[in-house]
């Protein structure tokens, strides 16, 4: 009954969107007056807002059915969680203010609730579906891409104002005239597009089965598409949304291969069980593997097989009685699978290059797609799937999470365009995410997702304030000392360059990244302990911490303070809007208080409520590969020591921040000359792009061409040479047709005329000559008879 | 002498054979018509003469009827040919229609 | 209506109108499109009364016509409809109803286009609602005479050249269907049920009460092969699928569509009703080969594509590299070796089900497309991917319609090409895992195809080749035919159902029936094998 | 009887043969009614009534008066008698010679007896027909006429000629139709 309630809010916060694409799309271009009506805008505000209350009712129902049962819970082991401060820090929290919290002790009930929304096909036994699935996660996911994108919807109302015209001049694209681009504003254009893409997010949230997240998975991706190359006339968008979606496509490859040996194997691609009335009819992939104490998948003793069990842990079996199961290396490829659509879409080393090529959109379509959701949508999936994740599979997803991070951090300290500083931050951030989740911090990781959505989508907004304020100039450069032409911007900004380094402050008014940032490299120092092969799994993290806050920093001061570097886009910089500047106000302060509380703050607990089985306990018994993943104690034990790690690493990277760009005490041209074979390789971004330009895309079309050529030199060569062999023949066919065959009939012919004109004599014409011929005939017959038959 | 079939035959050959002399040496159109009509009387007195004397019974009568009656027919569209001819050539010597001398 | 009625109504309504058009004035020009228009339509209209009239759930033919043809060759004219067929038709006359709006832009003898047009229709419906097998190959074959011309009369500057090897290929392909369908009539006795569609298939699965005799599971094979070559080419696969680009490339716009949209389905159709049923053992031995070149065919087919400069080829080697999942949905049938019974027979019928809703698809999707680049060709007369550009902002609105439908081909959630593409390949890992991680990998170059192709086309600041000042935004009629196809399109991405549920007890009673079949012929090798 | 025989078959004869030598268009035309006459005769006596009657009554009456006719509407003076070339003439005879030797030879050679018995065992009649030379049928005229009506009470099973009967009044009905028709007076032509 929950359930259908929860999912009768949900779908109308997840189609309203979709109305809205609708609405906008057909409005926008029906309408009389298309290219200056903000309706289509006020029209998607309008449609994601409703969307958030709707999410935020559903939170609401979902914790009153179940008593708060959640955060009950993790009270009693948490008594140091106030929740007479929880108002401002979470929406969740805001229902929870007028719960009364007598039902302290009870059990936690059903917190999970999954169905069908409708079939797509069903063959024999096996059935395709779009379900639901809705438990603490989905509606915390819900919640934060909902409010986050009502924000920045409403902050480009503002910033894709100048789109509101008949003639609107790109000055990024060029004719080849040398001219600039003269076009209609597509001021609707972007909003629905932008609706359409909440749609997407929210199904991906939504979604109750593998299958799903990989239909709006795509969708998400087409989206993105869009949005980047929304300015079409820019060659380098285009460029960037084909890149952007045919390395998704990459991911996706594995993703499907996942996919397909789940469905051969498990024959489903649900993630829970679908409950009603107390009996299971759908059993989910969640429930199909069965670990045993020690965290460990249960496996066939022979074969090392993963049996499938049915919910209650007994092994299911063939037709033919013998037990089902799937080799354990396949549970391996489909974690490796699954996985590789998260690195594909979650920008993740090697798949990394399209992101900051996907700036190229406008800037509120970097803070909602290519920040806040879409990206982090990989990360949600690691973590949606995590159950089905194999020791193996951790240790790759924690490998390529660290290797991202430090990645993208390096040459996030040499970008000087402010966006890609932030397209990269993102990344590495992302990097984090996936490390949380591959050291068995599945809460840290998702934890780090929510802050992160916040801060970097209220930083992305901030540079878009930035750009629109300084004309649409992007390279830091040719900015500095912004701080009191933009104050809120800077302010603002300042908060999330904070947060995203982790800064703690006392009193508890620590910015979210400290918490969650904190609880990533806990778990990778309790990894460390637990496997000291692993050791680079905390160092690199940790250095990179520090590498971060550099970063950050550096990007505010270049930007705000010190002297005005150009002084035309200075004289011309003004503060924004109101319709601007009020998402950077919410932000900033969801950014800085969302995870109040930290570890026993509502925001975690929530987060934590439908945590996988197995990871409070970890896995205590090391499989082949020697991996032995800690458990919530074990990285509860070493939180102080981390946190203190990571706090230093930030404020160091931060003075040198200070030092390099905020004062004039060394000269950063001087160091970069130094540097020139570092800078230059960083500035290249490690040359990934020439890289796989010279790995795949000049094979790639190198193929290509072959085939193509293949086709037309090979098979119509044959072809042409048959066609030319049968005229040949044909030909040789005439010949002999006109001179033997004719020449025999002709050669009967021409003897039968020279016999009848021998014997044309004998035809007199003259009548009495014929009767005697007759009676000769008659006597010479008889007389050939009389002397041959005699008697 | 009491007559036999082989002395009927032999009158039925002599005509026959005279109507065939005629028809190859008579160069009148209607001598020639003369010679088919002998030759067919040669056939009917075979036809008769088999009929009297052998097992054939009516059925050479019928025959030799039959004959007749072609016979005169005949004769009729042969005349009208002829005349036809004359009327084209102004005689009746059949060596003149040589037209399809080959 | 009277399903005897309606069948051969459905069938000859269009060559009706071609005879009603045959004595029209040839000048009248709009009155004749209008009546070609018209006649389309109402075939249209009938074949949504036979779905009207289709009964949900039942396996077997429906709305049987059986009549006496030529009775000394024990031919006869038999008719009905199954969840097989009845997409198929449907789509037949959709997409031919929208090829006759977009047929607007022919501008010679349009008396004798629309003549051969309808004939054209008259023969792909009959084959489609056929159940002789004579009368199969007859209608195969009547559809294609009015091709030839059609692409030989009114296409482009290589047209002559185009259409003889179209004929050919094609040809070629009906004379091994004649082969086989004389082995067929002479094996089974010569009796009155030999070229009974339904029947052999019975026969070949031993459940036949008529037909007692069937082929040798070695003559299967042979038979199989021969029919596989004749309707592969048709489909067209790997190695027999060059005509498809010259034909395509130079045929007219709506013919382009009838092309892709539905002759490339007669392939896919010829195989799962006759090859498959006829001999299930010889589709067995098959099997590997059949999906083998079905992934060979996707991935080459996407190499093709995307190396091409002319719009309308590349679109060509897409269709090339969409058919390829048809083959490996209908082969994806394993057998294990210890059992002699199939694998996982849900997967199967997964694979088949998806390969007919590929073909319902791609039947849509690649029409659309063919329709997009005519109305582009229209306006500026050339089909040079590297001299087009800016498209979106000069005809925002064709541009939209244009990426929907390119999506659609592209696979994307949502639009019809997914469901078929997908499932087909979720189907293949259960058969050999290394074909469907290559058939996998045609995503990428699916997307990368198309995707530079559309970057190359509609993106970019202007228009770079020549008659810019033709380019006029899309009208009335071009809409209508495009929406109504990108309307499929999302219709059938979204709500696949439709056709899984028309089709599902049709495929379902094939796939046991050719389980049946496989079962009998193994026995009777197995008996060889002891006697000897 | 025989010697009508013997005067009816020399008239016969010699009336052809001088058919043959005369030269003259209406010697032939009355040396043929000579022979035809007894050609009639012939047929009396070998109890043919009938025929003989229609010999008399067709040829001598009516086939030879049209080819008298013939002669008067053709015979212009110097058509009346056109001589063949000597040679030819003897050509002519020593052929017909031969063949007349040569019919003879066979008739002799014949066992016409032997034949006719043969014959009847075959066609397993033992008796000559009966009702043809029964004293008390007189004549043949009856049995005849039921022949061409299709009845034939002197065979056994034996079929009619009706049908020939028929065709050949539709013969001469053409025959009357054609004759008339090539022999109508016509305008002359040119002869060119």
């Amino acid at each position: 009954m929950v359930g259908e309630t929860l999912k009768f809010w949900l779908m109308i916060a997840w189609l309203l969107p979709l109305a809205g694409f609708v609405v906008e799309i057909f409005f926008g271009f029906y309408s009389k007056n298309p290219r200056h009506s903000k309706a289509a805008a006020w029209c998607a505000v309008g449609c994601i807002g409703i969307g958030f209350l709707c999410s935020a009712n559903a939170l609401r129902i979902w914790g009153n059915a179940n008593d708060w049962c959640v955060l009950e819970v993790a009270e009693h082991s948490n008594a140091h969680a106030d929740p007479a401060h929880s108002e401002e820090t979470h929406d969740a929290d805001k229902a929870l203010a007028d719960h009364d919290h007598s039902d302290a002790d009870s059990a936690k009930g059903q917190t999970a609730y999954s169905g069908v929304i409708y079939t797509l096909g069903v063959f024999g036994s096996l059935e395709v579906t779009l379900d639901y699935y809705i438990d603490s996660l989905t509606l915390v996911m819900f919640t934060m891409v909902t409010l986050i994108a009502t924000c920045i919807h409403l902050f480009a109302i503002g910033y894709m104002s100048d789109e509101l015209t008949d003639e609107y001049v790109d000055h990024s694209a060029h004719t080849a005239d040398g001219g600039h681009v003269h076009r209609p504003g597509r001021f609707y254009r972007f909003f629905a597009f932008m609706s359409l893409f909440c749609f997407a997010m929210l199904g991906l949230v939504l979604a109750g089965n593998i299958f799903q997240v990989f239909i709006f998975w795509e969708l998400v991706g087409i989206c993105s598409f869009l949005l980047i190359g929304f300015y079409t006339e820019r060659k380098t968008a285009s460029d960037a949304a084909n890149k952007a979606f045919i390395m998704n496509r990459v991911g996706d490859f594995g993703f499907l291969i996942g996919l397909m040996v789940l469905w051969t194997f498990f024959g489903t691609f649900r993630f829970g069980d679908t409950v009603v009335d107390d009996q299971v009819v759908d059993q989910g992939l969640f429930s199909m593997v069965h670990r045993d104490n020690t965290g460990n998948l249960t496996r066939e003793e022979f074969t090392g097989d993963v049996l499938i069990t049915d919910t209650h842990g007994h092994v299911l079996t063939n037709e033919d009685g013998s037990n089902r199961q799937i080799p354990y290396y396949l549970m391996v490829v489909v974690g490796l699978g699954i996985f590789a659509g998260c690195v594909g879409k979650s920008a993740q080393f090697p798949l990394q290059t399209w992101l900051p090529d996907a700036m190229e959109g406008p800037t509120p379509v970097s803070a909602l797609v290519h920040s806040a959701t879409m990206v982090a949508a990989g990360v949600y999936l690691a973590g949606r799937f995590f159950p089905m994740f194999v020791q193996e599979v951790l240790l790759t997803i924690a490998y390529t999470g660290c290797i991202t991070l430090f990645l993208a951090a390096t040459i996030a300290m040499v970008a000087t365009d402010i966006k890609k500083v932030l397209a990269y931050s993102t990344i590495s951030q992302l990097g984090y995410m996936m490390l949380g989740i591959g050291v068995f911090g599945w809460a840290a990781g998702l934890f780090h997702l929510i802050t992160h959505a916040f801060f970097k989508s209220l930083m992305f907004l901030c540079s878009g304030s930035v750009i629109y304020g300084c004309h649409h100039e992007q390279e830091m450069p040719k900015m500095g000392g912004l701080l009191w032409k933009m104050p809120i911007t800077a302010f603002t900004m300042l908060v999330g360059v904070c947060a995203i380094s982790g800064f703690w402050v006392p009193f508890g008014l620590e910015f979210s990244g400290y918490h969650s940032k904190d609880a990533i490299v806990a778990s990778a120092l309790a990894f460390n302990y637990a496997n000291p092969a692993h050791f680079l799994l905390f160092l690199i993290p940790l250095l990179t911490a520090g590498i971060t806050a550099f970063y950050m920093f550096r990007m505010w001061f270049y930007t705000f303070v010190g002297k005005p570097r150009d002084q035309h886009v200075h004289e011309h910089a003004h503060e924004s809007p109101w319709v601007m500047t009020v998402p950077l106000v919410i932000l900033a302060v969801f950014a800085w208080f969302c995870a109040y509380g930290g570890e026993s703050g509502r925001l975690y607990l929530m987060l934590t409520g439908d945590e996988p089985a197995h990871v409070a306990a970890g896995v205590t018994a090391a499989t082949a590969g020697g991996i032995v993943l800690p458990g919530h104690d074990a990285i509860h034990a070493v939180h102080g020591q981390a946190g203190t790690w990571a706090l230093i690493a930030a404020l160091s990277g931060a003075l040198i921040a200070y030092v390099l760009y905020g004062t004039s005490v060394v000269n950063v041209e001087e160091m970069k000359r130094q540097l020139a074979g570092v800078h230059g390789f960083l500035a290249n971004k490690w040359h990934f792009d020439e890289l796989y330009d010279a790995l795949f895309m000049k094979p790639a079309h190198k193929v290509a061409a072959f085939c193509a050529w293949f086709d037309g030199a090979v098979f119509d060569r044959i072809l042409h040479s048959a066609a030319k062999a049968t005229v040949i023949v044909s030909k040789w066919d005439r010949v002999f047709d006109e001179n033997v065959v004719d020449g025999f009939v002709n050669l009967i012919a021409s003897a039968t005329q020279s016999v009848g004109t021998s014997l044309k004599v004998v035809q007199t014409g003259r009548l009495r000559q014929y009767v005697m011929f007759i009676v000769l005939g008659v006597v010479a017959l008889f007389a050939v008879m009389f002397t041959t038959f005699p008697g | 002498m009491q007559p036999d079939l082989s002395s009927y035959l032999f009158i039925g050959a002599v005509l026959f054979v005279c109507g065939v002399i005629c028809m190859a040496t008579k160069r009148n159109a209607i001598g020639v018509l003369m010679g088919v009509e002998l030759v067919l009387n040669g056939a009917n007195v075979n036809f008769v003469a088999f009929s009297k004397y052998t097992a054939l019974g009516l059925d050479g009568q019928v025959f030799s009827l039959f004959v007749i009656v072609l016979a005169a027919a005949e004769a009729a569209v042969a005349l009208a040919i002829v005349l036809n001819f004359y009327n084209n050539h102004l005689t009746v010597d059949v060596d003149r229609g040589n037209k399809l001398k080959g | 209506m009277n399903p005897d009625v309606l069948l051969s109504a459905i069938i000859f309504l269009p060559a009706l109108g071609a005879l009603l058009l045959a004595f029209m004035d040839s000048r009248a020009v709009s009155q004749i499109r209008a009546v070609a228009l018209g006649f389309t339509v109402a075939t249209f209209v009938l074949t949504l009364l036979l779905w009207g009239q289709f009964k949900y759930g039942e396996a077997g033919m429906q709305m049987l016509v059986v009549k006496e043809w030529i009775p000394t060759w024990n031919v006869f004219y038999r008719l009905g409809v199954d969840g097989i067929s009845l997409p198929l038709v449907i789509l037949t006359s959709l997409v031919t109803m929208l090829a006759a709006v977009a047929s607007w832009s022919i501008n010679k003898q349009h008396k004798g286009y629309f003549i051969l047009f309808l004939l054209l229709e008259t023969g792909m419906l009959g084959v489609f609602l056929s159940l002789d097998f004579f009368l199969f190959f007859v209608f195969w074959e009547v559809m294609l005479l009015p091709m030839y011309f059609l692409i030989g009369v009114w296409g482009g500057p290589r047209r002559e050249y185009a259409a003889i090897k179209f004929f050919l290929y094609t040809l070629i392909g009906g004379v091994l269907m004649l082969i086989a369908m004389l082995m067929f009539y002479f094996n089974s006795g010569g009796t009155t049920d030999s070229f009974n569609l339904i029947e052999l298939a019975k026969a070949a699965a031993g459940t036949s009460e008529t037909l007692t005799s069937t082929l040798s599971p070695n003559l299967q094979i042979t038979a199989f092969v021969l029919l596989f070559i004749g309707f592969a080419i048709k489909l067209p696969a790997f190695p027999f699928h060059t005509w498809l680009p010259d034909a395509h490339v130079e045929a007219p716009t709506p013919i382009s569509m009838i092309l892709a949209g539905v002759l490339l389905k007669l392939g896919g159709y010829g195989i799962i009703r006759v090859a498959f049923p006829l001999c299930p053992y010889g589709a067995y031995y098959a099997a590997y080969a059949l999906v083998g070149i079905g992934v060979f065919s996707i991935i080459y087919g996407a190499f093709a594509a995307l190396a091409q400069t002319d719009f309308k080829r590349l679109v060509a080697y897409s269709s090339v590299s969409h058919m390829g999942y048809v083959l490996i949905g209908l082969g994806v049938w394993k057998i294990g070796e210890a059992t002699g019974k199939t694998v996982n027979p849900d997967m199967w019928l997964m694979g088949i089900n998806g390969a007919m809703f590929q073909m319902i698809a791609h039947g849509v999707s690649s029409a659309g497309m063919f329709f997009m680049v005519g109305v582009i060709y229209d306006r500026v007369h050339h089909r040079d991917l590297n001299q087009f550009g800016g498209l979106m902002g000069r005809m925002p609105l064709y541009s939209g319609l244009a990426a929907g439908l390119f999506f659609a081909g592209l696979g994307l959630p949502g639009l019809c090409g997914f469901i078929g593409e997908i499932f087909v390949v979720l189907s293949a890992w259960n058969y050999s895992p290394t074909l469907a991680i290559v058939a996998a990998s045609g995503v990428i170059l699916t997307a990368g195809y198309i995707l530079w192709a559309m970057q190359r086309v509609y993106m970019g600041s202007e228009y770079k080749g020549p008659h810019s000042e033709d380019i006029t935004p899309i009208n009335g009629r071009e809409l209508t035919v495009a929406s109504v196809l990108l309307a499929f399109a999302i219709i059938l991405g979204v709500f696949p159902g439709i056709l899984f549920d028309m089709m599902q007890s049709s495929t379902g009673a094939l796939v046991d029936s050719m389980q049946l079949g496989y079962e009998k012929a193994a026995a009777t090798l197995n008996e060889l094998q002891a006697m000897r | 009887m025989s010697w009508f025989f013997t005067i009816f078959a020399l008239a016969a004869c010699l009336g052809a043969v001088a058919v043959v030598i005369s030269q003259s268009v209406v010697r032939m035309a009355f040396w043929l009614v000579v022979s035809l006459g007894s050609v009639a005769g012939l047929f009396f006596l070998a109890d043919a009534d009938f025929i003989g009657a229609a010999q008399l009554l067709i040829y001598v009456g009516g086939t030879l008066v049209l080819l008298v006719f013939g002669i008067m509407l053709t015979a212009s003076g110097p058509y009346m008698k056109i001589p063949a070339s000597p040679a030819e003439t003897v050509v002519a005879g020593l052929i017909g010679l031969m063949f007349l030797f040569m019919v003879f030879s066979t008739i002799n050679d014949v066992d016409w007896n032997g034949s006719k018995d043969r014959i009847m065992a075959a066609s397993g009649q033992t008796e000559k027909p009966a009702g043809f030379d029964d004293g008390s049928e007189g004549n043949t005229l009856r049995p005849l006429g039921f022949a061409l009506l299709g009845v034939r009470p002197d065979v056994k099973d034996g079929a009619g000629y009706l049908l020939p009967f028929e065709i050949a009044s539709v013969h001469l009905l053409v025959v009357l139709i054609g004759a008339a028709y090539l022999a109508r007076a016509k305008r002359r032509q040119d002869v060119a």
